[in-house]
């Protein structure tokens, strides 16, 4: 039969417009689970870059006690940023460096009025490429750093950084469980929709099989519907998904979110947009094909 | 040609719907299979298209054991039947014309032989105007007819027919006989359950009695 | 009593089931009802206990105009008629038993009272030993029995029966005449949809002919 | 019929025994729906916990450029704390003043190494009652504080304190949006799922009707049934939020939660635990009722 992709395409088609309730049924249910799970993904991936931005603080500092030459210094900048884990170097000089600890104070910087723009060191700041931007890789650098000797005194916000990890990780579980859940609800609740309306069919399915059908020939119509509502649905639930993000989170919350650091709120990248659609379509066919497996016995 | 050898069918284990038949029946016969209510017609029916399986002995359409038949090959058993169920069993979802078209389609026929053959096979049943129509818009003899109209579009070698006429009128049951014994005649083997004396009557035929699933006549007028 | 004026009923626009038929059945009468596959018979009953409307006409049951009822009402219609569809509509997840006590249930009787009236109506058609069975775990007949059995129990004003005995062999048709007899000699007006001319042959009572929706004979022998 | 409650819970029961497929799926998808929502209240109870922890560090410190005299200084105190706003005050001294400073600054404390320990005023750290601890409570206790001579030199971390407002009610906004469409999401596949149970038993409701039975006879024990589907999913649902609970949340991340400054992630209060099975009995019997308008006629 697989030679008549048409004849089998006319008839899913007639199937789904002889049982428009049944098939209204399925696509909603896609619909309203997959624009939970465009949701949901909106959120880790907003996460995800604001994570991202945030990786941008870690840095190791080498403080410099003695202020080099111009040309040393450069040098010495050159050397570091040949290092494969470095992304960039900026030197900080003392000034600068008294200013920023004074803005760091904020509104207490007025109690260091007295003192000297210059008891605090120079420092070089050393900015990792972003895959390295972990524990790991910062110690690496360090280690690697140490052996200069001008580069002795060197900062890295160990405590920040295992902080910042710790609360990541702690996203990507909660992420995981909250998100591995919600796809198995996604899942089980589809499936189970699905065999609903094969179970208010299932007359239909004997009666074939009594005249003769195969049962791939009674299935095939049933999991190419299943895909085309599935499809559907996945579409739906794209423009569900933008529909309430154009809603809540786009326009109403920018003022919030620039008071958190936020700029704007991403919407879902292409890939994830496909990966909707495409995931829509194959929970409808395998929705399909573990419940016809139920009523189309062998 | 169909053979049963000592076949008994226990849907529950107390009683037993079919109690040990042995029969024989020849390629091209024509055969009533006649008995009260519940005396096994429709179960005997059920065995030989593999609805069922049963309890004991075996049952050989064509020389083949269908009692050992693999699931895997039953639909290739049923798509050289034409059935008639008691209970019409029809697409509620497709039209009059989708239902009887349904068994070409499931052997793959092309699709202009499809449409010639089922407004042939509905004409004949006189149902020509009804094409478009769902079962459930269809009065009940209509439905009947439509059934029979299914089983013979496929030109069956074995005709199963049960209880087909019982929703009709005298003027159409006598068509629809007619049809039966120009499917015969073809070379169809036909089984006909029925409780209708006058169609026994008018058309005498080899007659098979069942009583509380036993057999207990067998007459060759 | 039952009465007809000028009723028709069309399912589709350009035709009609039922065509300006206009009739009276006193109250106690025994009627057959008959015609040709399609005739309309059917539609005849569903038009009387309110499943369909019809198009043009009135139809008076008791004096009560049923086209008028508001749907609110026709549970209560109902509950005075004993009908026994074509299609049987037998509760298919509920047991013999149940099937038969349900409008009885319905009508809030008492549970004993129930239980015997159900077992003793199940007697009467020959069912008493398949209380526990689901519908489709009977034959045909058995399941036309139930249908019967769920009719007759309410003791009804009005008997509708539509083809009670097409699933029936003459012996169990023979039994269930009986049944309807008496319970039309017990005050209900019965009026029975069949084909079989042997039955109107053995118990002649008054004939309505219908053909193609229209009213063709009414003989009172 | 409202007379029998016995003879509709017994209808009610063989309903559901009748048709164990159809109870099974209303059931389990009552039971998903509601895991997901439970887990997802688990997640908002703790991040209002959390900020409710947070929230302590609100507070208003006034610094006192002349340490006034250990009585002037408790009667300072004593009017302080009598405000209405006000839930504790606590005085720093210079030392501590100081101590604290160096600490705050961690790593860089070293830095630090040549003052002297007076250079930070000794200050007064007033916090507010939970209700009051908003900008605008702040703001109405600073104006109170302002008339006393000695408290001239006030701070309230303003900013932070926005920050934090903003946050929050990012979070509550983030939080209404899913949760509100999680129980929009739930509520629509509950109903289409008993409407679809429903729809499988259309011929079934129809046949009653034709037997003399009233709309009302016929749906009270549909209604019922779903009630007690719906209850049963609810309760099923506890005990999946439960076990997922101790399966991921509780136990895995203790060690997680520790480096992020949460001592332990709460299961829901009891409150909450009783409206799910509410909840789920009002969403079985909602569902029911509203499918049965389209399946009962009248
Ligand atoms: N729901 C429906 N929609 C459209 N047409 C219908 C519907 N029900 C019946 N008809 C048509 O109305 C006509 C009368 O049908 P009806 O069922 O009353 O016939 P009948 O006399 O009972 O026939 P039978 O003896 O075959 O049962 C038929 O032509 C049938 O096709
Ligand atoms: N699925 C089943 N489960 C249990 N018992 C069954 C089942 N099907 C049929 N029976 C029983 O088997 C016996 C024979 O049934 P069958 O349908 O073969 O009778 P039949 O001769 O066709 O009767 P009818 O003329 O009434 O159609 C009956 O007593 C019936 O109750
Ligand atoms: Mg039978
Ligand atoms: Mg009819």
């Amino acid at each position: 039969m697989l030679e008549r992709p048409v004849y089998l395409l006319r008839r899913a088609l007639r199937n789904m417009l002889q049982s428009p309730f049944l098939c209204a049924a399925s696509v909603a249910t896609v619909a309203v689970a997959l624009t939970l799970i465009g949701f949901f993904a909106i959120i880790v991936v907003n996460i995800q870059l604001m994570t991202r931005d945030w990786s941008r603080e870690v840095q190791v500092i080498a403080y410099l006690d003695v202020v080099p030459a111009e040309s040393s210094l450069k040098g010495l900048i050159e050397e570091i940023a040949g290092h494969d884990h470095v992304q960039g170097v900026t030197y900080v000089s003392r000034q600068e460096a008294y200013e920023r600890f004074a803005e760091r104070l904020s509104q207490d910087a007025d109690l260091l009025a007295g003192l000297e723009a210059d008891f605090l060191p120079a420092s070089l700041e050393i900015s990792l490429r972003e895959e390295f931007r972990t524990a790991e890789g910062v110690s690496t650098l360090v280690a690697a750093l140490k052996q200069k000797k001008a580069l002795s005194d060197l900062r890295y916000g160990q405590e920040w950084l295992e902080r910042f990890e710790a609360f990541v990780r702690l996203l990507k579980v909660a992420g995981a469980v909250l998100g591995g859940f919600l796809l198995f609800a996604a899942l089980f609740i589809v499936a189970n929709t699905i065999k609903l309306t094969l179970y208010a069919r299932r007359d239909e399915l004997e009666i074939m099989a009594l005249v003769g059908a195969t049962p791939l020939f009674i299935k095939l119509p049933f999991l190419l519907e299943g895909a085309l509502q599935g499809a559907v649905g996945g579409i739906l639930a794209l423009g569900g998904t933008f529909f309430l993000f154009h809603l809540f989170l786009q326009e109403g919350m920018s003022a919030v979110l620039l008071a958190t650091g936020t700029s704007h709120i991403a919407f879902l990248p292409g890939f994830y947009q496909l990966a909707i659609v495409a995931g829509g379509a194959l929970l409808g066919f395998a929705g399909s094909l573990v419940s016809l497996r139920k009523f189309v016995r062998l | 040609m169909i053979q049963l050898y000592g076949v008994t069918k226990a849907y529950q284990k107390d009683s037993s719907a079919l109690n040990d038949i042995t029969l024989k029946i020849d390629k091209g016969e024509f055969v009533y299979i006649t008995g009260p209510s519940g005396a096994g017609k429709s179960t005997l029916m059920r065995l030989l298209y593999g609805a069922e399986r049963p309890s004991r002995g075996q049952i050989l359409v064509d020389g083949q054991n269908i009692t050992r038949l693999p699931s895997s090959r039953l639909p290739f058993l049923r798509r050289r039947m034409g059935i008639v169920f008691q209970d019409f069993k029809l697409l509620v979802r497709r039209s009059v014309f989708e239902n009887v078209a349904f068994p070409l389609e499931v052997q793959g026929r092309q699709r202009f032989e499809i449409s010639k053959k089922v407004y042939q096979i509905l004409k004949l049943v006189g149902l020509e105007h009804k094409l478009q129509r769902l079962p459930l818009e269809l009065s009940g003899g209509e439905q009947q007819r439509v059934a029979i109209a299914r089983a013979l579009v496929v030109d069956p070698s074995v005709l199963l027919a049960d209880e087909p006429t019982g929703n009709l009128d005298p003027e159409v049951t006598l068509e629809i006989m007619e049809l039966f014994k120009v499917a015969n005649a073809r070379g169809s083997t036909v089984l006909l359950a029925t409780h209708s004396r006058e169609m026994m009557h008018h058309f005498p035929r080899r007659t098979i009695a069942l009583e509380a699933g036993r057999l207990v006549g067998d007459i060759t007028p």
